[in-house]
């Protein structure tokens, strides 16, 4: 049984409120959360110092402009924030977080973490011309019943790891009807029941209703499953390949924006993966014409390679392809069959070491035989 | 050579710009050097100069660090106030004896915060800036002279005609002020001289048709440059005697060239920034440059002219100049080669006067044994070779103790000495 | 490791006390991190203020050092000394300028304590970010390579060349002495030129520590002060060119005359008998000056600044050849009559005037013109010209001679290529400053003497010669090591783009194109760390040492905070 | 009309095989030893350049693409930024390739001495998300529009293009003002002529029909371009515009990847010197109440724009790269049109003219300068 708090409130006001409180009792220095931009012309994520500004805020809009984990890294990339910030982020960015964490790209210290369990996002394209706000209500719907939108993204609407793992706090928002009524919290961790000391509203001891999870997650399986098919039939052999990443002009905007992408200068970017005129001639040689600029698939399958392990299939690669290329599910295909020969939950817990770069003596006996 | 002892310290007479340089790069050589200089600074005529053609360099700028550089260099033994009495011996084995007068301030206590200027009761004519504006009996002659340490001018500082003040002592945080400090007499062992002593420039009141001295605004043109520099008397405005600012301006060349019997090869190019600098202040005003011929050799040195054509200054090719009163207005009379005889008024004139040897010229040339040419500049010993050279050998005369030239040329002729005195073939 | 920085305040007598409140100063910074001491004195510069902070370093087993007193200009060399001696290493140190930049400008004193507190907070947050760097040093090759054998090239190997000091001498021609054995006399003091031009072929061919190459030309030059590699094109023998080591550069490629036939209003190489200054000088160098038809000329007209506007400037020497050509022509044809024809008469320096005053009294006619031009006349030649009130006069003559302007030689501006300096708008070698180093280029180790430099005559031209010796003499002793600029700049190879940008800003040619991996290269030996490729660098590729991105942006930080 | 030499071919079997037939023909007789070309992707989806050394395989070129996925420029500079090699090349690009192509050889990224630049009267591109949304179905809608010389459907930028027939390579063929089943090549340069002369074909032809049509469309197209930009910089111009513009960028720097102008190996804005400590990002949040995060979004846009602007040739990739729909090209147009209006330079005219801010010139700018006076 874990410790809750019950404010009497809609659940995104219940959170608002106790934002709110934390800021005025200076509990916490800064709220990092989606916020709107310039009126309502568009979402972004917000460090929000002042309690007046939360007013704009809006924790669980159904939009992920760019991986809040890419950020928090970014946040804490120098060192550890010395004052006490509290951040609101989506399952999927808080594992892209700890897998971070674990290469030394940011810290959790001083960083207290409100998730909740999530009913997936629409594509960040959508929220041009604002067919988002125009759709809220329907989304709100589906969420209470734990049902998602046919025109989320894909990467949400297969999604299966909807439950926060390491959040200090999480909210219970899908499948729970009365999520415009009532907000329960649940305070997971030791920092998680700190932060909400002396907080207004009702405390108790309560369970994540796992049963209707459980069904919810059965329904983004057939989801998921639907998605691998359709890819497995297209991804067939070399072939295969080529069709479904011919369109890709290289802009590497899914590195770029992809949470477990860190390094400063990519590989595919570096001298190393330039050509001089010999090689081309010698290369010319043996097949008589080539794809300039290369290296298009092996740009594609090197990256997969890098950070496949890894992967938490957060969509955002497939916000930012200019030629909508199925990338976040073609990743999580390839992610989720490694991570599943190595029992790894990328982002699952922070003390959990990256498989590929620990040795185990007693591992992949199988393959040897 | 001679195979005597051959003593490898320099003595060089003078620290204006042409003495440091040759100092700076005899100490780069890791020769030690003996800098003599007559007055309490360094930079010479230079650092009076608010500006240098023909780039328009702030001469500051340019000289500051050199200057710098010569305090904090461990090869070279400044000595101000100071003066050569005495030399005996030959190239490479010379004795020198100086004459230091006293400057009652200690070099290595005092650090120019200047809090022992105000309470000094005397007050007296700035040399330095030509008179044009007032100093104190301890004074350092313009803000930014280097090295910044006052001396006390004991002619007429009342303490030493008997009277007992102690007001800039008193006002010393540093005890810095010694009034037991003595003149001393320094011998010297070097190998070689280099003369620098630097000009003077003839004096305007020798040709009375010109008017300086007896009419208020008429200047010479190192007073114009004071007037003009923004360490001056005036901060850099440029204002007639009665405070006005001036609406016309004659600039008049060639002043005492004939009396000379040569052209001191600057005059026109300082003429020219003059010009540059009343433009730049006071963009209406009206300027007429009065020239015999116009001598400006030299690459940079015609586009630096044409330029200053474009702001419509008046070149005006004139002879037979003459500066007279008209009621209360000054006018320049002057007949530019058409016969007839021209007027104009003017608010203010300014005399390019020519350069000539330094007062104390022909002193030192007997102390030194070195002759004078007829003009009485240093003489050079033969005019085929090199111009450094003096009538006795291991004596080296460099800038305008030579010779009338610009800073350019003294410089090289600063370096060229020490290229002398460094070189094996020698 | 663990930082510990140590802050001392310098009260410089009144200077700084009286207008700052140190002992607020004091504690507002004591408790910044990293801060183990912070303390007053009195006179940090003076003898017994050094010894201070010595002590202080060693007891408190300080690492880093901030001094807040005054202008680095004025004691930062005294600091960094004080760190070496404390066996701590002079670049971490940052000085705080609290007196000409706050205490001296200041008028109210909360403000100007305000201000120091933020000074030395920014001087404090950039020490943190400071990386030792250690001198460095490098071997110098004392030999000289000049190039020219004119006068100057032969007067600057005269000085330069010793035992311990090779100097290779390069000239183009096939004899050395250049224009100046054209000349029968020298204008100052009218003796032969011969007597000093030839005793100084004589020395330069009998010193033994001159290796002479004529008919040879410099093909290659690279590497920087105290170790250039030259290659030079060696005409007449085929094999590969002759290839050896110097340690510094003397050009004196001397000039040439502007061609007159560039402008046709004097008619040069259309009609007869109208000869240029140097032709004439070799004409009488042969003792007899004759028309076309072999019989001497009855009336002479020198003409002066042929070409200097098309040139934009004075070639200084025009005026005074021009009188000694007139006094040439009296000495050898008794009653030829000589008419000079100039805009300005230019004679600067003390023995000219008179020279002028003295060619006069031999009856030669000076006539002013404002425009002038020569047409044909049967056989003899009209000069028609505008005198100075305007009205146009003309004058019969026999022959004339054109003073023509000067310019740099023919392949001057291939030899700068080679060399890696740069030229000015009138393609004379670009000097590093025009007034107080004006045989210096901005490449240091490469000197510029005589014509090439500009417009002079013979005697400028020994004083420039000399001049570039004195300067290779003070500082590229033999045995003695150079000592390059430590704050130096790097440009990271992996981030490099080869866009260029660096090279085309760095005015010390300090920087090479490697043209295999298309990445710049700073030569850490020639850079003398003024950043302008850092700021020109679009990608940031270029960093300096001592000026990294996170120093200044820390110290601008804390200042503005 | 001007001097440039042409000649009129006879292209019964349509421009496309033509030129392609001409490209076979040049790589027989040895004068190319290989060309650069636009082909369709095998999916059929999209066009990719390849550089082709098999004559075999010159028939599945596609000169003008209906759509540009990678701007031509940036894929022959991945030939030859590291050097010219030995094989002569032919180029097949649009006017705005061509004239980056030539851009980025004064930036040094590309090594054109082996190559011959060869350019085609654009008709304009589709934007690559209308094509994608129903390949087949563009295409035919691209091959018609072509055929009335009409531009609705193109990109914004393609339809205010004022220079989609400068020559500015070594060859050109044009189609505009050309009789049936014929069109013009242009010859440049001596690279062109020589080309040509070995094709066998005669350099005499008049060139006035083509000069003409040209001239009308570009005045035309030059005239909707003034409005258009007047239009956009009222709707942009000011802080606060620019700020709302660009609230939409996720920064995800797809814009800068795709111009051939940013060849930057790690941009400023990815670079170190953009990481701050979490206390700087907290200070400013608190002293502004709150800041988006990451902040400098609008910074960027306007970096990038400094550093690439005089050399921009309005190619529009960076707007089809922009996954937000955000008007890049169109505001970085407009500006580039007035940077380089300010050296009276036009980006990529000609290789001996130099960029601008990389030549010092004295007497430059006054109106600048007496601006604050």
């Amino acid at each position: 049984m874990t410790k809750t708090l019950k404010i009497n409130k809609s659940t995104e006001q219940g959170v608002l409120e106790f934002l709110k409180f934390l800021l005025e009792s200076d509990k916490v220095n800064g709220v990092f959360i989606l916020k709107k931009i310039n009126g309502d012309e568009a979402v972004a994520y917000s460090l929000v110092a002042n309690p007046e500004d939360l007013k704009d805020a809006v924790p669980f809009y159904p939009l992920m402009p760019v991986n809040a984990g890419k950020l928090l890294s970014r946040f804490t990339l120098k060192g550890s924030t010395k004052k006490p910030v509290v951040a609101v982020v989506k399952p999927c960015e808080l594992r892209g977080f700890v897998e971070l964490i674990k290469r030394e790209q940011g810290n959790l210290e001083n960083l207290f973490i409100i998730s909740s369990t999530c009913g997936g996002v629409y594509p960040t394209k959508m929220s041009v011309d604002r067919t988002i706000e125009k759709n809220l209500s329907k989304y709100w719907d589906a969420v209470k019943r734990g049902e998602s939108p046919s025109d989320l993204r894909d990467a949400c609407r297969a999604c299966e790891e909807f439950i926060p793992y390491m959040a200090d706090i999480t909210v219970d928002l899908i499948g729970k009807s009365d999520i415009d009524k009532q907000c329960t919290m649940f305070l997971n961790t030791k920092r998680g029941e700190e932060l909400a000391k002396d907080m207004k509203g009702e405390f108790s001891e309560k369970e994540l209703d796992r049963k209707k999870l459980d069904e919810i997650c059965e329904r983004r399986g057939v989801e998921k499953k639907k998605l691998f098919d359709e890819i497995d039939a297209k991804m067939k052999g070399m072939e295969g390949l080529i069709n479904i990443f011919g369109r890709c002009i290289g802009c590497h905007g899914c590195m770029r924006v992809c949470p477990i992408c860190y390094c400063k200068l990519c590989e595919f970017e570096s001298p190393n993966s330039e050509y001089a005129p010999s090689d081309y001639e010698s290369e010319l040689g043996k097949r008589g014409a080539i794809r300039v600029p290369p290296g298009t698939i092996y740009y594609q399958l090197g990256r997969m390679t890098h950070i496949g392990i890894s992967c938490v299939a957060c969509g955002s690669c497939d916000d930012v392809c200019p030629v909508d290329i199925p990338i976040s599910i073609i990743f999580k295909r390839v992610g989720e069959s490694v991570q599943k020969l190595f029992k790894y939950v990328p982002g699952k817990d922070v003390e959990e070491k990256i498989p590929l770069i620990t040795f185990e003596k007693e591992e992949f006996t199988e393959v040897e035989e | 050579m001679t195979e005597k002892k051959h003593n490898a310290d320099v003595l060089v007479i003078g620290a204006g710009i042409a003495g440091i340089e040759a100092s700076l790069m005899l100490s780069k050589a890791d020769r030690r050097v003996h800098l003599v200089e007559k007055t309490s600074y360094t930079g010479g005529t230079t650092i009076k100069f608010e500006e240098v053609f023909s780039n328009m360099e702030c001469s500051t700028c340019m000289i500051a660090p050199i200057q710098q550089e010569l305090l904090q260099d461990k090869n070279i033994n400044l000595l101000t106030l100071a003066e050569v009495e005495e030399v005996k011996g030959s190239f490479g084995d010379f004795t020198v004896k100086v004459n230091k007068k006293a400057r009652y301030v200690d070099m290595v206590n005092c650090i120019g915060c200047n809090a022992c200027f105000d309470p000094c009761p005397v007050s007296l004519k700035n040399e330095f800036e030509e008179g044009l504006s007032e100093r104190k009996a301890i004074y350092v002659p313009c803000a930014g002279a280097l090295p910044n340490i006052p001396m006390i001018d004991t002619e007429n500082c009342i303490r030493f005609k008997g009277k007992k003040c102690t007001a800039c002592q008193e006002a010393c945080m540093f005890e810095a002020i010694d009034y037991n400090q003595k003149d001393e007499k320094l011998e010297l062992k070097v190998g070689a001289i280099i003369v620098a002593t630097g000009f003077n420039i003839f004096d305007s009141k020798n040709l009375p048709k010109y008017g300086y001295g007896k009419f208020d605004d008429v200047y010479s043109a190192l007073e114009f440059e004071r007037l003009y520099a923004s360490n001056g008397p005036t901060e850099g405005n440029i204002v007639l005697k009665n405070g006005k600012t001036p609406k016309s301006i004659a600039i008049v060349h060639c002043v005492g060239r004939d009396e000379k019997g040569y052209c001191s090869s600057v005059c026109c190019m300082y003429s020219l920034k003059f010009s540059h600098y009343l433009k730049t202040k006071l963009p209406e005003i009206k300027i007429s440059e009065f020239y015999t011929d116009l001598c400006i050799p030299g690459k940079s040195h015609q586009k630096f002219y044409e330029k200053i054509k474009e702001t419509n200054v008046d070149m005006i090719r004139a002879s037979e100049i003459e500066v007279t009163k008209q009621g209360k207005e000054m006018v320049i009379k002057y007949n530019n080669g058409s016969g007839k005889k021209h007027t104009h008024s003017m608010d203010m004139i300014i005399l390019a006067p020519a350069i000539q040897p330094s007062d104390d010229a022909s002193k030192l040339a007997k102390t030194l044994g070195i002759d004078l040419d007829e003009y009485g500049f240093f003489q050079e010993k033969s005019l085929e070779d090199s111009s450094v050279v003096s009538s006795k050998p291991g004596i080296f005369i460099v800038g305008c103790a030579q010779g009338p030239k610009n800073i350019q040329d003294s410089v090289s002729q600063a370096i060229a000495a020490v290229g002398k005195i460094l070189s094996p073939s020698e | 490791m663990e930082r510990k920085i140590g802050v001392y305040i310098c009260e410089c007598g009144p200077n700084i006390s009286e207008k700052v409140d140190i002992d607020k100063v004091i504690d507002a910074i004591s408790s910044i991190e990293d801060i183990s001491v912070v303390e007053k004195y009195k006179l940090l510069c003076s003898a017994d203020g050094k010894k201070f902070l010595e002590e202080q370093i060693k007891k408190q087993g300080l690492t880093h050092l901030v001094v807040a007193a005054c202008s680095p200009k004025e004691h930062e060399k005294t600091f960094m000394e004080v760190c070496e001696n404390a066996d701590i290493n002079p670049y971490l140190l940052q000085l705080a300028n609290i007196r000409e930049q706050c205490a001296w400008i200041t008028e109210d004193k909360d403000e100007a304590t305000k201000k120091a507190i933020r000074m030395i907070r920014a001087a404090i947050g950039r020490v943190r970010y400071h990386s030792p760097l250690d001198k460095k040093e490098i071997e110098s090759n004392p030999d000289v390579l000049v190039i020219g054998g004119g006068i100057a090239g032969i007067e600057a190997s005269l000085q330069l060349a010793n035992t311990d000091r090779k100097v290779y001498l390069i000239e183009k021609t096939s004899s050395l002495g250049g224009l100046v054995t054209n000349f029968e006399k020298n204008f100052l003091g009218m003796k032969p030129i011969s007597d000093t031009i030839d005793k100084k072929i004589q020395d330069v061919k009998n010193n033994k520590n001159i290796k002479i190459f004529t008919d040879a030309e410099v093909e290659e030059v690279i590497g920087f002060f105290g170790n250039f590699e030259i290659k030079l094109k060696n005409s007449d023998e085929e094999g590969d060119p002759i290839g050896f080591n110097v340690g510094a550069i003397v050009l004196a490629t001397g000039l040439t005359l502007f061609d007159p036939k560039n402008s046709l209003k004097y008619g040069y190489g259309e009609i007869d008998n109208i000869i240029t200054s140097l032709e004439f000088e070799k004409m009488n160098k042969t003792g007899k000056i004759s028309l076309k038809n072999g019989k001497p000329p009855r009336s002479v007209a020198i003409i002066h600044c042929v070409g200097r506007d098309e040139k934009g400037y004075c070639s200084e020497i025009c005026c005074m050849y021009s009188l000694k050509f007139a006094r040439y022509l009296k000495d050898k044809i008794p009653q030829v009559k000589v008419s000079n024809f100039y805009s300005d008469l230019c004679i600067p320096g003390k023995t000219h005037q008179k020279f002028y005053e003295q060619t006069k009294e031999k009856n030669v006619d000076l006539i002013r013109f404002t425009d002038v031009g020569i047409t044909k006349n049967k056989d003899q030649l009209n000069i028609n010209y505008k005198d100075e009130n305007g009205n146009k006069k003309s004058l019969l003559v026999d022959m004339a001679i054109l003073s023509s302007a000067v310019e740099p030689a023919t392949d001057a501006s291939k030899v700068a290529e080679i060399v890696g300096i740069s030229q000015d708008e009138k393609s004379f070698f670009a000097e590093a400053h025009e007034k107080i180093n004006p045989v210096s280029t901005s490449t240091e180790g490469i000197y510029i003497v005589g014509g090439a430099q500009g417009p002079k005559d013979i005697s400028s031209t020994l004083i420039q010669s000399e001049a570039a010796a004195g300067k290779i003499l003070s500082s590229l002793v033999p045995g003695r090591k150079i000592e390059p600029e430590v704050k130096v700049s790097h440009i990271s190879e992996s981030f490099c783009i080869g866009c260029k940008t660096c090279i085309s800003v760095c005015s010390y040619g300090a920087i090479t194109f490697d043209e295999a991996k298309k990445v710049s290269v700073v030569n850490e030996v020639i850079c003398r760390g003024c950043g302008n490729c850092v700021a020109a660098c679009p990608s940031g590729a270029a960093s300096i040492k001592h000026f990294k991105f996170n120093q200044i942006y820390q110290e601008l930080k804390e200042a503005v905070k | 009309m001007s001097e440039l030499k042409g000649a009129v071919v006879s292209a019964r079997s349509g421009t496309k095989e033509t030129i392609i037939e001409l490209l076979e023909k040049a790589m027989d007789k040895g004068i190319f030893d290989g060309v650069i070309v636009p082909m369709k992707v095998p999916a059929g989806d999209s066009f990719a350049y390849v550089f082709v050394k098999d004559r075999s395989l010159l028939k599945e070129s596609f000169p003008l693409p209906p759509v540009m996925f990678v701007q031509g420029a940036k894929a022959v500079s991945s030939v030859t930024r590291l050097g010219e090699g030995n094989m002569k090349i032919a180029v097949i690009m649009r006017p705005c390739e061509v004239r980056a192509t030539i851009e980025l050889a004064k930036l040094n990224q590309t090594n054109i001495e082996n190559m011959t630049l060869i350019s085609i009267d654009c008709p304009g591109v589709l934007p690559t998300s209308d094509f994608l949304s129903n390949p087949e179905k563009s295409m035919k809608q691209f091959d018609e529009a072509v055929k009335k010389l009409d531009d609705k459907i193109m990109r914004p930028v393609c339809q205010i293009c004022d220079k989609s027939s400068m020559i500015a390579g070594d060859l050109h063929i044009g189609t505009l003002g050309a009789k049936k089943d014929t069109f013009f090549i242009i010859s440049n340069s001596q690279k062109g002529n020589n080309v040509v002369e070995k094709l066998g074909i005669k350099l005499k032809d008049n060139l006035d029909n083509w000069h003409n049509k040209v001239k009308g469309i570009s005045e035309e197209k030059h005239k909707k371009r003034k409005k258009a930009h007047k239009d956009l910089k009222s709707e942009v111009g000011g802080i606060d515009n620019l700020v709302e513009t660009f609230s939409h960028c996720i920064n995800c720097h797809n814009c800068m990847k795709a111009c051939p102008i940013c060849f930057c190996r790690l941009c400023y804005f990815d670079s170190d010197k953009v990481k701050h400590p979490s206390e700087d990002y907290l200070e400013r949040a608190e002293s502004k109440g709150s800041i988006r995060f990451l902040p400098d979004t609008t910074l960027f846009q306007m970096g990038r724009m400094m550093h690439m602007s005089h050399s921009c040739v309005s190619c529009g990739a960076c707007e089809d790269a922009c996954p937000m729909s955000i008007p890049v090209a169109q505001i970085f147009s407009m500006i580039a049109d007035e940077t380089q209006g300010l050296f009276d330079y036009i980006s990529g005219r000609s290789l001996d003219e130099p960029v601008p801010l990389t030549v010092y010139e004295e007497e430059e700018l006054h109106e600048v300068e007496d601006a604050n006076d």
